[in-house]
């Protein structure tokens, strides 16, 4: 019964491409793999917008959206996604004169695209990943650093000083930011042996003890999934590393001369990607559709990736409410003097905790536990130190006179 | 389906693009792009002899992933070596780097 | 009966993608090296890069076709695009030739080296074969023999990617004298 | 150490989410087109007209001087004055404007036209709710919609229109008190001379009397012509007394 309730999604794909002839089926199954995703990730992405903007309100003590009305009935600014789309759509698209008429065309879709393609490798439950792949990690950064591309194609085609400005400030953090995001997950590929990330998921099952093996309940784990975080909130140009698009300076970076359905297209390719990093930090470090102890797994796996897909999603919107904007020198700095290392660091000590998991003597848990987690925090404080010139202390202003 | 020949004079003609590309255009810019296009061609080779050989035997896999390493480090240098050119003479044209010209 | 028109219809759409894969590419090849522009050169050469990968894709080379667009599409790209920028040179002037004053040449040397190549090609009967119905190089595959066989290389490949790293750096530094 | 004070303004933002929901007095927004905030009383949005009493066009204030028209910086303003003129609050008659539009979609809300308009005629609104679907016609207000009244602008300043009226309440008393004795000065001359042809005895005293009133008389020229209309006052009032003794 938990089982067939579980598998419900992936008997119902199997009934749905029993049903054609024989011959389409590979097509077919292809089809039901990608309706679902887009549509679910779609309704995620409205969903997002609405709650993001509730949230920031509340945090900043405001109401939000709450005025849309449907046939003169109070939705408490729940179709506000609706009435923003419908705005969107019907806007006039606005193409600069000097614009590179067809750079500045293609840029919204190569962005677009990829962001879609990331989700195929990601499970979204037992046995709910759309195409299986080997190398799936590889393909989820190969595909994902196709965005910096089209950024620089929005800038550049548009003609305009800001637009250019925001996109290279974009592939300059892009960049800087993608180093640290794959050393991060280096360590979780070393330990589970496998850069598929069904066979990642299947590493941090419950297996035979009572708790789930989430490899963020580690030392290198929870340092790698702190690194990982940062890195794919910078990944996806959300605040507080909202540069390329900070309005306070630059208009809106690389998306100053879009307008209507292409502007539309480049918010729904952020927040798709923002999905798909926020799935992969589930995959890698919480489990994917694992739950976090034997007396939980009656509850289907697809809601155990969900909710720790929400649970981060919302984390990202309060983050965003909270933190001020970095300027870019201190973006780099925080990219190569803080993550990087630790990144690195984690490597070894991802290395040490698999060797000395082969211990055997009395308390070599504890004593394995302290070196790791000493070998983590150390680091840390020693980085973040430097970071700060070497001393912490609130900073002084000067004013000019 | 397809054979093997169609795969290689595909990339025959991808590297003579790209060899005709680092011939002719006087852009130092366009003439690395040329030669990446050649080392692209080669690497296509690699893979298809290998999945048209034994498959058993990843060694052209192997050669190819040495290659685009390589040729990742070479479009480095490369382009380092175009800024630092034109930091000195303040053009790209190859047939304006003529000082050691006799 | 079934099994088997399932696999040809496989393998039939298989080699329409190559053909589709191969015309893009060499489209992309072509206009990268003809066109004036060189924001589109690069753009162009970024499509031609994207074909050959999903080429390798199309041979059952995952890694390689992943490392391929991480590689070509996510660093050369934007690095060759960085170095139009950096330099300034983004338009060719109407008026001014872009291609070199011995470009007829090239052009038959060009076919001359297409020549040589292509006619071993199709005068050699053996290259004239099929390929196996599947094949894969599985990662862990990939792994052992890095870690194997080809330990070496990979040691002096990582020598080589850091000397490069550090060359291009002190190569493209701007000089404190300036 | 990195990362407390991110934490700490987390917990922050995170009370201010949890809180909003249930202390109402945390929200510092109102819902504004049910509810608006005060007025401000040095809020200004786009000029308009005061008009004294009850009918706007005969208590308009404006006398047609173009004055704020011709300092206007982004000469939003255009006048046409009116051939036929009214009486201003003092009995004077003055020039009117027969057009007076303001193209508030030109105008900057700078309050210049306040500054120099001696007549207290133009003052700053309050209203922000301007839109309108046309994008020339909506905005081009004419003299009917740039009128309001006296009692409004008492609303919306209250201080400075009590300072307005008091001293317009000034100049009236000024005025009636000086058309008056203007008057009694007419009258008393008038006697005089009259007393004069009658009989010269104590004629130097007088004279001398009223020299002082008499070198009065040029500066208020066109006071005599509105005395004559009104010259039937009554006689006896305060400054004429003493000359009227004899």
């Amino acid at each position: 019964m938990i089982d067939s309730l579980d598998q419900i999604f992936v008997s119902l794909k199997h009934w749905l491409v029993g049903l054609t002839p024989e011959a389409w089926q590979p097509l077919v199954s292809i089809l039901v793999s990608i309706v679902p995703i887009m549509a679910l990730f779609g309704t995620c992405f409205a969903a997002t917008t609405i709650f993001e903007r509730k949230i920031l309100g509340r945090a900043q003590n405001r109401l939000g959206p709450n005025r849309v009305r449907a046939f003169g009935v109070k939705t408490f600014g729940l179709l506000q996604p609706i009435a923003d789309g419908i705005k969107m759509l019907t806007k006039e698209d606005i193409v600069p004169f000097a614009a590179d008429k067809v750079v500045h065309f293609l840029a919204p879709v190569v962005l677009t695209t990829p962001a879609w393609m990331l989700f195929s490798v990601i499970p979204l439950g037992r046995n709910m990943a759309a195409i299986d792949l080997d190398a799936g990690i590889l393909f989820f950064f190969a595909v994902g650093s196709a965005s910096e591309l089209a950024v620089f194609m929005a800038g550049w085609s548009s003609k305009n000083k800001y637009s250019l400005v925001g996109s290279m400030r974009a592939i300059a953090q892009m960049i800087s930011y993608e180093v640290p995001l794959v050393l991060s997950t280096i360590p979780v590929l070393m330990l589970a042996g496998t850069l598929s990330p069904s066979q990642v998921v299947e590493a941090q099952g419950v297996g035979t003890g009572f708790f789930a093996h989430w490899f963020v309940f580690t030392p290198w784990g929870l340092s790698g999934f702190v690194v990982f975080l940062i890195a794919a909130t910078a990944e996806s140009n959300r605040s507080p590393f909202d540069l390329p698009e900070a309005e306070s300076e630059i208009i809106a970076g690389f998306l100053t001369e879009y307008s209507g359905f292409k502007y539309a297209l480049f918010f729904l390719g952020e927040y798709i990607g923002l999905f798909a990093v926020a799935g992969m930090a589930v995959t890698l470090f919480l489990g994917g559709w694992q739950a976090p102890c034997k007396a939980l797994e009656f509850i289907p796996s697809y809601l155990w990736f969900f909710g720790k897909f929400a649970v981060l999603i919302v984390f990202f919107i309060w983050v965003r409410a909270t933190l001020p904007r970095l300027r870019l020198d201190q973006l780099l700095a925080l990219a190569w003097r803080f993550l990087v290392p630790l990144a690195l660091i984690n490597l070894v000590v991802a290395a040490l905790w698999h060797f000395m998991g082969s211990w055997q003597f009395i308390a070599a848990m504890p004593v394995r536990w302290g070196i790791c987690a000493m070998l983590v925090v150390l680091p840390f404080v020693w980085f973040a130190r430097l970071l700060n010139g070497g001393k912490v202390a609130p900073r002084k202003y000067r004013y000019a006179e | 389906m397809t054979p093997l020949t169609h795969y290689l004079i595909f990339s025959a003609l991808l590297f003579c693009i790209g060899f005709a590309g680092a011939m002719m255009r006087r852009n130092a810019i366009l003439v690395l792009i040329g030669i990446e296009l050649m080392l692209n061609a080669a690497n296509l080779n690699f893979i298809a002899f290998w999945r048209y050989g034994n498959t058993e035997a990843i060694s052209g896999v192997m050669f190819t992933i040495f290659s685009i390493a390589i040729a990742a480090a070479e479009a480095a240098v490369g382009l380092a070596l175009v800024i630092a050119i034109y930091r000195h003479r303040r053009t790209m044209q190859m047939d304006k780097f003529d000082t050691l010209k006799g | 009966m079934a099994e088997r028109l399932l696999l040809a219809n496989i393998v039939m759409l298989n080699s329409i993608a190559f053909y589709i894969l191969a015309v893009i590419t060499l489209a992309g090849a072509v206009a990268a090296l003809t066109l004036r522009n060189l924001v589109h050169c690069a753009l162009c050469v970024a499509a031609s890069f994207a074909g050959i990968a999903l080429i390798y894709l199309q041979l059952d080379a995952e890694f390689v076709g992943f490392a391929q667009i991480l590689v070509y599409i996510g660093a050369v790209a934007i690095l060759v695009l960085f170095t139009v920028l950096l330099t300034r040179g983004t338009e060719v002037q109407a008026g001014v030739a872009f291609l070199s004053r011995s470009w007829p040449a090239g052009l038959a040397v060009t076919a001359l080296v297409f020549a040589a190549i292509a006619a071993p090609i199709l005068l050699t009967p053996e290259l004239h074969k099929l390929a196996a119905d599947s094949a894969s190089a599985p990662v862990r595959k990939i792994g052992e023999e890095l870690m194997g066989n080809y330990v070496l290389p990979l040691e002096v490949i990582g020598l080589l990617l850091t000397s490069a790293l550090l060359g291009a750096v002190v190569i493209a530094m701007q000089d404190k004298k300036d | 150490m990195l990362g407390l004070g991110i934490i700490k303004g987390l917990v922050e933002t995170g009370r201010n989410f949890v809180g909003s929901y249930f202390k109402p007095e945390r929200l510092v927004t109102i819902q504004y087109p049910e509810k608006h905030l005060p007025p401000v009383e040095a809020a200004r949005t786009i000029p308009f007209l005061v008009y004294d009493g009850k009918d706007s066009m005969k208590g308009l204030r404006c006398t047609a001087c173009t004055i704020c028209e011709t300092e206007c910086p982004p000469k939003c303003i255009y006048i046409v004055k009116d051939t036929v003129k009214k009486p201003d609050y003092l009995g004077k008659m003055q020039n009117q404007p027969k057009v007076f539009d303001i193209d508030i979609s030109v105008c900057m809300g700078c309050g210049i036209c306040v500054e120099v308009c001696p007549f207290e005629s133009i003052k700053m609104d309050q209203v922000f709710e301007l839109s309108g679907s046309d994008r020339f016609g909506a905005m081009l207000l004419h003299k009917a919609q740039l009128v309001k009244s006296n009692d409004y602008f008492g609303e919306i300043c209250h201080e400075q229109a009590t300072q307005i009226n008091a001293a317009r309440a000034d100049d009236v008393r000024k005025a009636e008190a000086k058309a008056k004795a203007d008057a009694d000065a007419k009258a008393k001359a008038a006697a005089v001379a009259v007393s004069n042809a009658a009989a010269g005895v104590a004629a130097v005293a007088a004279s001398s009397m009223t020299a002082t009133p008499g070198t009065t008389q040029p500066d208020s020229k066109p006071a005599p012509k509105a005395a004559s209309t009104s010259t039937p006052l009554p006689a006896p009032s305060k400054p004429t007394v003493p000359s009227a003794t004899p």
